[in-house]
């Protein structure tokens, strides 16, 4: 059997296989459907410091190859998170990822602090990338300093494995990455969904009830995949890839390209089981190519491209 | 099986252990591998142990695929998902009101009811004649009026001329007139449907469930997209539903209103 | 008949059907497949100072959706534009619109100059967001400054109308679509295709010659009509969508957040016969809703949403 | 028609206005909605007026699809598309290499000059045995010699034990010994084929035409997404091709050479 386990700081993952934030809840609500020996962690729900009630319905608008959202992060706040849903997501077996995001820095700061306490949470990522509650013109997820800013207060609150989550929704991601890694993130998620849109033409109005939404599923793959081959380069922490994830073709393309662990999100509505079959192609794979650990396959692709890239400039 | 162009009957063999499904109950259908997410459709029929009836109105590509998979083919559901019905107490007479394909959400009700030799109103609503095949499906109507059924067309073409909600209110007008029974609401239709039924029912201070469709991603209360507004704030439809009560339940104002 | 023509700056289109640049060539490939009555304009593919040979092939990969390209602005350069293609183009007989990319200010300026001094061209459309030949952090085209500097000097190069297409690879594509409108653009593009990528697994390499491409097709459209959505409300030029646009419900979505014409491009592949349907589909609804013009379905759905959003605070 | 497991012969009635293809030319298929492009199938015969017959290797969702349409279904085609090959001179046999589903490339040559009452050396490469099946949709070997037929298998299972290059270096050895005609090579198949039956031509300065293939979009010319390099740049496979003289061709470095 190959191996599957994967590092992200100082967390170890038996398995490369994250459920992305915002698609299992607190995992509970999927335990009868999902394989958790299959998934090595799973990513809360974001979490925020008062609880959000959330956009208004439609919520959700399938589009052809994707899925737009506008959830609007509903949850319930840290505090009854920590008091009641806590208990229900650590009786998951896989890893636990708390997701936060902050109104402020010192939010940010407050949030990880309070969700690091609890030894049931073995990461934290932060979310600066929900394209459904941002206004600014330029949105945080745009801005390296911003990003250093928040991901240096959160490093300073704990020790637990940080992992940054970026926006693809920036002309320039691969500075935000950089400030990132700077600032002291273990790992870097790439990437959230883009904004996007559908209008109902018969009732002349957005699908949406909140007229725009994250654009996730396989027609997010990839720009996202893009996004971890030009980050590779250019940064040594571990990268997390995500977005339209549904077959280990496609886990497997993240990780040639540079990703460590991958995120599988919307593909769990159609198939629930798409966690282990991904992680059977995985093993699949390694096997027909006589690969004994997984993290030999981390970016493969790019080096390979590295070298060609050097022959041709050599040549 | 086809029942007009516009909707058909499935029967759908499952796993001996796929738990058997209450009314109200669905599943989430994945019909084709093109599509991002599976479909929500009640169960409208379980009565013979390991098979289940799904009654489906071709509306887009989800539906339109599923009516295409040929006899014998395997389709992968998950379920049975939601919550399901308040029985009515042995007062009450169970009213079942439904709008179009609304038939689909109550039908299965409609039959355990009756199987239990309960006292049954069942108004169905269509806009034409044609769609009063759906009614064909209900359980029929016995001459000791245990079980009733009346129709409604918006064309008149069939039944009373105008809404289901009309037929809903004499209804209750006559049933208060006689004494005979308390009577409880059951509803399934389109929203217009619903919040008439729903006005109707807290204006005569009847009981009144209604049967709620949202579009839905993850069917099991995890991804928090399938929500309506209630008096305790956004409720899920697949996890807190899809049955509601309808005192509950807060309206968006009407558009244009 | 329902009235279909539309207009940008000073030109009148009979059709608010427009093909996009790079898909067409110069019209004439596709002669006999489409039908050119259907068609208000056709954008020629973009035209360079030298001739370029273009990227190493694949250059073109499918995606669930989508369709990832990296041609590499292959074109045999002006000169030869204006004097062998340009009478090729001259024979379709929809509007001519010359598609320019350069690379410096003052080449964008002269090339503008001179496609715009030959009569059988009708616009002008600036490409500054072409993915698959930059290479710097900040690209040009999400810099709001740096596209003012060009518009301003095609503007000055020329009085016919000048159409600028903007890319969606950016977090503020807004501040981008004011500096165009600002600096004299008649007309936004809104928008190119997003980079992306694809990896042959077995291969371990990329599968587009140039690692990246651009994305167009379904997958596309969500993101650009969130684009011209957030544009429409901030610039007072009439915008050109484009994205994805497959059928006439495509075309409407685009046209009541707010464009005035729109493009297709990747769906001709499939089925050359779509500006067709897309003409006759709009020519529908309008008669269906008793629209005389398709000028009045412009913006319908987002000023819907602006008298909604008034309602709600005022309440 | 399945020929096997992984090949599909398929007969298409065309509209009257659809021109008679020529050998080489090919056609663009929509074989499924859900696709962004249409897929390229050499034209792989069409003896019969108002008929043509395409010749199908499943390899992904395209071929997969069209091979699934049922008969009598319409599919769209557009085409015919590309240039032609050379005619051979009198003085000229044709030997036609094919490699696997190459043959789909060849065989409506091969149909028109056994009719012209040409001479002609069939080779046809392939991975096994079962392979040879595409061989029997080749015209036939004749008595007289004027078409021979000639196969050869990677396993060794039937024909000669090798590659289907070796094949031809020892039938153009012959050939050159016999001094009977020059040979002009026509060739179809994977990469690494043609690229080796272009090295042999070359070597042994010999006519050769090849038909490319390149993944295409708008098969027009217009997208400039096919293109091959040549000698004078990058050509298109849809409107500059598919059929390329061998000498024309710049081919990349092999890989890890
Ligand atoms: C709990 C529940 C039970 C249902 N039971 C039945 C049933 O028994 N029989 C039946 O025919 N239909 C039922 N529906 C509705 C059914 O799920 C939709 O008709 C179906 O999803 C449409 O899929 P489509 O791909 O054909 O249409 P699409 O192309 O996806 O959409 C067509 C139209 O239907 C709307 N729609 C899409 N998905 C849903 C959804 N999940 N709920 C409501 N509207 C939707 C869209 O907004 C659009 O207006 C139920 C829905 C829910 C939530
Ligand atoms: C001029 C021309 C003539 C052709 N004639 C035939 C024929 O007669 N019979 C036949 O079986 N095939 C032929 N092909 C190849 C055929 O077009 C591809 O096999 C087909 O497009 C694959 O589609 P798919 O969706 O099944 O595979 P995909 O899932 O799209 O791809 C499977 C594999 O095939 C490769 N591929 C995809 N499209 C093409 C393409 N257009 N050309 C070459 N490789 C491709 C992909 O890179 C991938 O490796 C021809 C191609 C060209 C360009
Ligand atoms: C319904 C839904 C809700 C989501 N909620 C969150 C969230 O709360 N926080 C977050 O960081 N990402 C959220 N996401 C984004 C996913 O975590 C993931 O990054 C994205 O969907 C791309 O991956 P996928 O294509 O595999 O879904 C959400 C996505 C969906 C579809
Ligand atoms: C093969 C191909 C070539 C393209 N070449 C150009 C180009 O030269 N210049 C340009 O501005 N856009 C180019 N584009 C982008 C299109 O003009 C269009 O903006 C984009 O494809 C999105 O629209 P669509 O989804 O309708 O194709 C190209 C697109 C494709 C698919
Ligand atoms: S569908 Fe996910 S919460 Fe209901
Ligand atoms: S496929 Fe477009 S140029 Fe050949």
């Amino acid at each position: 059997m190959p191996d599957l386990t994967t590092t992200l700081g100082r967390l170890r993952l038996a398995n490369p296989i994250i459920l992305a934030s915002g698609t299992v809840g607190y995992g509970r609500e999927y335990a009868s459907l999902i394989d958790y020996s299959t998934v090595g962690a799973i990513v809360t729900k974001t979490i925020t410091r008062e609880a959000r009630a959330g956009n208004a319905p439609p919520r959700l608008k399938e589009t052809p190859g994707g899925l737009l959202n506008a959830i609007g992060l509903e949850n319930v706040g840290v505090d009854r998170f920590l008091s009641e849903k806590l208990r229900e997501a650590a009786t998951v077996p896989s890893a636990l990822i708390a997701s936060v995001a902050g109104g402020s820095v010192d939010e940010y700061a407050e949030l990880t602090r309070a969700v690091a306490s609890r030894e049931e949470i073995d990461a934290i990522e932060l979310n600066i990338s929900c394209p459904n509650v941002e206004r600014a013109r330029r949105p945080v997820w745009d801005d390296p300093e911003a990003v250093g800013t928040i991901v240096r207060a959160a490093r300073n609150a704990t020790e637990k494995t940080l992992l940054l989550k970026l926006s693809p929704n920036t002309a320039d991601i691969v500075s935000v990455a950089e400030a990132g890694e700077e600032a002291g993130a273990d790992a870097l998620v790439v990437a959230n969904t883009l904004t996007g849109m559908r209008i109902d033409v018969e009732a002349r109005k957005p699908s949406l009830g909140n007229a725009t939404g994250g654009l996730s599923g396989r027609a997010l793959l990839p720009v996202n995949l893009a996004n971890v081959w030009k980050i590779t380069g250019a940064v040594s922490i571990p990268i997390v890839g995500s977005g339209g994830i549904a077959d280990p073709d496609d886990a497997l393309e993240y990780i040639l390209a540079g990703a460590a662990a991958v995120q599988v999100g919307t593909a769990l509505f159609a198939d629930p089981g798409a966690p282990g079959r991904i992680a059977a192609g995985l093993a699949d794979y390694m096997q027909r190519h006589d690969i004994e650990s997984i993290e030999e396959c981390t970016g493969l692709a790019r080096k390979e491209k590295e070298r060609e890239w050097q022959r041709t400039t050599a040549g | 099986m086809s029942i007009d162009p516009k909707n058909c009957l499935f029967t759908l063999e499952v796993d001996r252990r796929f738990p058997k499904p209450l009314p109200g109950q669905f599943v989430q259908v994945a019909s084709s591998t093109e599509l991002t997410l599976r479909r929500p459709f009640s169960v409208a029929g379980a009565s013979r142990p390991g098979e289940i009836e799904l009654l489906v109105e071709l509306r887009g590509k989800g539906t339109r695929s599923f009516a295409e998979t040929h006899e014998g083919a395997t389709v992968s559901i998950l379920g049975p998902m939601g919550n399901t019905f308040s029985e009515p107490s042995t007062g009450e007479i169970a009213v079942l009101v439904a709008g179009g394909i609304g038939v689909a959400g109550l039908r299965y009700l409609a039959q355990e009811l009756s199987e239990e030799g309960r006292r049954l109103i069942i108004l169905v609503g269509a806009r034409t004649r044609e769609a009063l095949l759906l009614g064909n499906l209900l359980p029929s109507a016995t001459e000791d009026g245990r079980i009733r059924l009346e129709f409604s067309t918006d064309d008149g073409s069939a039944g009373h001329w105008g809404t289901v909600c009309e037929l809903l209110d004499s209804e209750l007008e006559a049933l208060e007139a006689d004494r005979i029974a308390s009577p409880r609401l059951y509803c399934c239709g389109p929203p217009a449907m619903i919040r008439e039924a729903a006005a109707i029912a807290s204006a005569r201070e009847i009981p009144c469930e209604v049967l709620l469709e949202e579009i839905m991603a993850c069917g099991t209360g995890a991804c928090r997209g399938c929500v309506v507004m209630t008096k305790h704030g956004y409720r899920t439809v697949c996890s807190d539903g899809p049955v509601f009560d309808a005192a509950e339940l807060v309206f968006e104002e009407a558009p244009n209103a």
